[in-house]
């Protein structure tokens, strides 16, 4: 193997060096017997980036080998920019999620900016248009200044990114939780629609072609981002962060028009996003996934600032950039496309064959590794994982105890509406263009799923995320298998079939055997919910080290999943039709409060066993439901979540308020009022259909085995809102209801302290 | 009716607009922003979007553009000419109508269905509504905020040029229904010539029932006939 | 030819509502900043460029202005040479 | 007391990517103006106050770029008295 030069002014390779590269003296040996000599300093850093958690999964990736990845209609599963499945009519669906938080608890818009902008970026270099984008968010107590500073930033930048490029926003999730008060939590999700033939890999196929960089000029920005957003955040990370990645969206938007007219030119061969660990990353995987090697002349790469070395242009992570495989000889017609685009191509190396991820500067060797030590070769561990005592304790604490306030269950359920949990999002979607292409079915705040409908056919997709991490704080694999089956049940509630996942493993740091514990019960709770629904996993990410001054945040396994509405006469939405309109509930009311928002609203309380989740029964009532929609049965359906029963009809009731109704429900449950009204059992979901229809709902839940039962009836809004139990009937108007649903997070944006 | 789309980069309403003259019987054509001439064409369409990244001034760097010499001309000769939301900010921007739009009071993006009074409804782009009609469609807009000296208000207002105007729940313009600051509740306006007209609202976002309105079809079907009826002149 | 530095300021004309100044002022007043009369807000744009002399650059500048860089119904602008570079807290 | 009228610079820092100065760069170059190496954009305050002294109105000022005004992830400020009003054309 050549062997590189050390450059001048390279510092000494030392232990601390070495360790401060998120290395460690195993895995230095390693790298040691990998290149049979002493790695240069260039070659440190880009081992360092390569096998850091982020593009690694050292910590991660035997576990995740545990989740379902195959069905007939999926065409690529984990392993590339993004996962593809067969929608039918020669289409494919794109579509993958990633997290930004450690950037995002820097410096939130930009944060949350990049972070929308990766993400489409791994979408159109699959060569599928992106269609929608969804957010899932996490932050402390808006009763914060820092935290309000960082939710209107984050919420800026979700929205900027995807508004300028023009992508609708459809759906997405937000909770506020003191669990996440120092480490936001920032994923972003986006879908892509292609012609099946289109597929483009990340591979660097053919020897002699032209490894050439397209967009951005490269900066000092994000270098070591990587390995950044492998670290625990703590007072230092202000001084000792790279600097901040800065997104134009506006370039991004040229970048996906001239990509996806490179990819259908023929010239080229493969294509990536230079995202985590910039050049380095994307130069390697590709070389690595074809199995050839790849040479860049660092001279040749553009950058945007003087004097930069090898080092810093190969961990650099300049947004907007991204590494084309041009077939020899097409180098002009591929910069011609570019440059109607205004875009400039740069020429930067080319495809070798002797797998080798090898950097020359000034005609002398810089670095030279094999591509697959890089990849493949990431050291992977199983680390011992053990449940905190703390949190057994919590979730074991007898909640039987419990009584109400005396200021009445009324108070207590307008306090639920007007919590940040339950309260409307309008506060944060109407920032979000949700209507740009037009296509939009359902957007934001208008259903559990959000519903993008297909031109070329009659057909759908619904897309959701989910995860409630309480759950999974309080019982990790039970609280898994919530976000999943909470995920298909919101795709079924528009009248989607469930059909994969993607996922963003958002945990802390994966060393301490307590949060290995929550990584692992949580993945095998994913994966035999997603076995069962016959939704499998194509593809993901892992986001490690959220954690404060030591101080974890809640484990958020969060699932996106899309699903088919096959036709779209059948789109069901969670608001009541008319006055008369019978009202139905499907599956069983439960004594269960673990982890419910009435805890954490009354009680300030995070504690119980989470509601179980019968994973068979939960499958059923899904059945059941889609059958009834595809009979044209209902009117409309909504899955019970946080605030349970009493929340969900207020939302069906009023959550349209442009054509607002009443109810007047009276259940006879054996059950206190408090878990029968907000309690969160599982596997529920509430329907209204015609007068005198019910039966025919009835029997369709008979028949699939599903319980079911008629609760009462919709009403005029100036009727009201009842919800009777055996001993206690709680009363309230419509207008104070909305009120306090709809103001709820705009009251506490308002308020004013120091950020 | 040969309807020129004009493409700026960062337009992003562009396809959309194609789709809606398509559905009402046109027939679009994308200009690049570096062509120089239209050709023949009977109206120009400035689509919504973030040209130049809305960066110095929403539709400032784009009004510069080869193009618009060619579309200021064609406005010049009578020829009808719609911008909306960025194609507005582009209008203004390019001289073609007066006034300016500012960012939004809220500070905040802005995209939501808002309803619309039809000021003036005879016009050509408007001679299908009738004058009692109010109209839902979406905004999505962070610089929407119609400004314009009092002097040029007045005669925006005396003139009948004012074309559209948020309203209320009760049917009447009020602060707290106006989403973005903008003088006068103004949603879209045309010139004196009655050739130019700019909107912040998205009419082609409004065409099809399962998009939840289509109060947006008859801007579109007002302008088709008014084309083929001077086409038969 | 020599390489000059410009700043322009470009700020909203007088009696124009000025939202972001606003915002900026009660954003500050809640931090018990509260002897503030007025906060108005511009651009400043730095821009390095080569020219005959320096009254040459401010004539480009000047037109640039004028033709793109602000708009004469809302903003106001002004020209001045560079002195130099900022400094942080 | 007195009626102190300062101006604050807010810049982002060097090194970091400024899309708006590029966009606005070439926005120059295609109206002709060739001879244009950097543009970069910040924002202008212009306060007005009342304090004790100048040295006390700029120590306010410095608090308040710190705690609110300049981001210090990713901008400079620099603050100076505000010489007199702008003018235009
Ligand atoms: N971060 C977000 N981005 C976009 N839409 C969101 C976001 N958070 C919530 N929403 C939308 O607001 C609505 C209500 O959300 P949520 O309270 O989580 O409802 P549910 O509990 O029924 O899933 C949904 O339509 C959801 O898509
Ligand atoms: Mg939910």
């Amino acid at each position: 193997m050549s062997s590189p030069q050390s450059r001048p002014g390279d510092p000494q390779i030392t232990p601390e060096l070495v360790s401060e590269h998120g290395l460690s003296p195993s895995e230095y040996q390693k790298i040691q017997g990998i290149l049979e000599r002493e790695p240069s300093y260039t070659e440190l850093g880009v081992f360092s980036a390569m096998w850091s958690e982020h593009c690694g999964y050292k910590n991660s990736k035997r576990m995740l080998k545990l989740l379902p990845t195959k069905a007939p209609w999926v065409i690529q599963g984990p392993g590339e920019n993004a996962g593809v499945i067969d929608i039918g009519d020669d289409l494919a669906l794109v579509f993958k999620i990633e997290s930004h938080n450690h950037p995002s608890a820097v410096e939130p818009y930009q944060g949350a900016a990049t972070g929308v902008g990766g993400i489409l970026r791994d979408i159109f270099t699959m060569g599928a248009r992106p269609i929608a984008v969804l957010d899932s968010l996490r932050f402390g107590d808006l009763n914060s200044g820092r935290v309000r500073y960082l939710f209107s930033g984050v919420v800026q930048g979700v929205g900027d990114y995807g508004n300028c490029v023009g992508i609708p926003n459809i759906g997405g999730e937000v909770y506020f939780d003191k669990g996440y008060e120092g480490n936001p939590i920032v994923n972003a999700m986006c879908l892509g629609l292609m012609k099946k033939d289109s597929l483009i890999k990340g591979e660097a196929e053919g020897v002699g072609n032209l490894l050439v960089a397209v967009g951005t000029a490269t900066g000092r920005d994000g270098i070591h981002g990587a390995t950044f957003a492998s670290e625990e955040l703590n007072e230092d990370s202000q001084s000792s962060r790279p600097q901040v990645q800065v997104g134009d969206p506006f370039t991004e938007k040229l970048l996906l028009e001239a990509s996806l007219e490179l990819i259908h030119s023929g010239y080229i061969t493969g294509i990536q996003d230079m995202g985590a660990a910039g050049i380095t990353s994307s130069a390697a995987e590709m070389g690595g996934r074809s199995g050839n090697g790849v040479e860049i002349n660092i001279d040749w790469v553009p950058v945007r600032e003087p004097n930069m070395t090898p080092y810093e242009i190969l961990l650099s992570e300049s947004q907007e950039r991204m590494l084309v495989v041009v077939k020899t000889g097409h180098l002009k017609e591929v910069q011609a496309i570019l440059n109607k685009w205004e875009l400039e191509a740069d020429e930067i190396g080319c495809v070798t064959n002797d797998g080798l991820f090898r950097v020359t500067e000034e005609n002398k060797t810089v670095a030279a590794i094999p591509c697959l030590a890089l990849t493949e070769g990431c050291p992977t561990y199983e680390r011992e994982g053990k449940e905190s005592p703390e949190i057994k304790s919590l979730r074991s604490k007898d909640l039987s105890h419990l009584k109400i306030k005396s200021s009445g269950y009324e108070n207590i359920f307008l306090d639920l509406l007007g919590s940040a949990n339950i309260g409307s999002k309008r506060w944060l979607y109407n920032q979000y263009d949700t209507t740009v292409r037009t296509n939009t079915v359902i957007a934001p705040g208008e259903a559990d799923a959000g519903v993008i409908r297909l031109r070329e056919s009659n057909k759908a997709i619904a897309a959701t995320t989910d995860c409630n991490g309480r759950y999974v704080y309080l019982n990790p694999r039970m609280g898994a298998k919530a976000a999943v089956a909470e995920a298909a049940r919101n795709l079924v509630c528009v009248g989607a079939l469930p059909m994969a996942v993607t996922n963003n493993l958002n945990f802390g740091n994966p060393l301490k055997s307590e949060i290995y514990y929550q990584f692992r019960e949580a993945v095998l709770g994913m994966s035999e919910a997603c076995k069962l629904f016959e939704t499998p996993v194509t593809g993901g990410n892992v986001s490690f080290y959220n954690e404060t001054s030591s101080t974890p945040i809640y484990p958020t396994p969060v699932i996106g999943m899309v699903g088919i509405i096959d036709d779209i006469k059948h789109l069901t939405r969670p608001f009541f039709q008319e006055s008369g309109d019978e009202i139905l509930l499907l599956g069983n009311n439960t004594d269960e409060l673990g982890g419910s928002e009435y805890l954490y609203v009354s009680e300030d309380l995070v504690a119980g066993e989470p509601p179980i989740v019968d994973l068979l029964a939960e499958r059923q009532l899904q059945h059941s439901v889609l059958s009834m929609i595809s009979k044209g049965l209902l009117q409309s359906a909504h899955d019970l979540s946080e605030g349970g029963l009493a929340c969900a009809l207020a939302e069906s009731a009023f959550g349209n308020e442009t054509n607002p109704f009443g109810v007047d429900v009276v259940l006879q449950d054996r059950l206190e009022p408090i878990p029968l009204f907000f309690g969160e059992a599982q596997g529920r979901i509430i329907v209204s259909c015609k007068k005198h229809s019910g039966n025919q709902v009835l029997q369709t839940a008979k028949n699939h085995g599903v319980p079911c039962r008629l609760i009462g009836e919709v009403v005029p809004a100036s009727s009201g809102f009842r919800i009777a139990g055996r001993t206690v009937s709680v009363e309230l108007d419509i207008e104070t209801m909305s009120d306090r649903f709809f103001n709820a997070i705009p009251d506490l944006m308002n308020q004013k302290n120091d950020p | 009716m040969k309807v020129a789309i004009i493409t700026f980069p960062g337009s992003n309403c562009d396809y959309d607009l194609y789709k809606c003259v398509q559905l009402v019987g046109g027939n679009p054509e994308f200009l690049w922003h570096r062509d120089s001439s239209l050709g023949k064409v009977d109206a120009v369409m400035l689509p919504g979007g973030f040209s130049y990244g809305d960066y110095l001034r929403a539709g400032a760097i784009a009004a510069m553009s080869p193009i618009m010499a060619a579309v200021k001309e064609f406005a010049d000769h009578g020829g009808p000419v719609l911008g909306i939301c960025n194609g507005f900010q582009v209008l203004c921007e390019a001289n073609l109508l007066p006034g300016a739009l500012l960012p939004n009071t809220s500070l905040l993006f802005a995209s939501k269905e808002v309803t619309l009074s039809v000021e003036n409804n005879s016009t050509i782009f408007t001679d299908l509504y009738e004058s009692d009609r109010s109209l839902r469609m979406p905004i999505a807009h962070a610089e929407g905020n119609y400004y314009a000296d009092e002097e040029t208000l007045e005669r925006l207002e005396e003139d009948g040029r004012v074309m559209f105007r948020y309203l209320g729940p009760q049917g009447k313009p009020t602060n707290e229904s106006n989403p973005n600051g903008s003088a006068n509740h103004i949603a879209g306006i045309i010139n004196t010539k009655g050739n130019v007209m700019g909107m912040m609202p998205h009419p082609e976002r409004a065409v099809e029932t399962i998009l939840g309105s289509v109060d947006g079809l008859d801007l579109f079907k007002s302008l088709l006939n008014h084309i083929s009826a001077s086409k038969r002149v | 030819m020599s390489r000059i530095r410009l700043e322009i300021r470009i700020v909203p004309r007088p009696g124009l509502l000025d939202p972001e100044g606003k915002a900026i002022q009660s954003g500050l007043q809640s931090l018990n900043y509260t002897d503030i009369h007025e906060v108005r807000v511009g651009k400043i744009l730095l821009i390095e460029l080569d020219a005959d002399s320096t009254q040459d650059a401010i004539n480009q500048a000047t037109s640039m202005c004028q033709r793109l860089l602000a708009n004469p119904v809302t903003e106001d602008f002004l020209i001045k040479l560079h002195e130099d570079s900022e400094n942080s807290e």
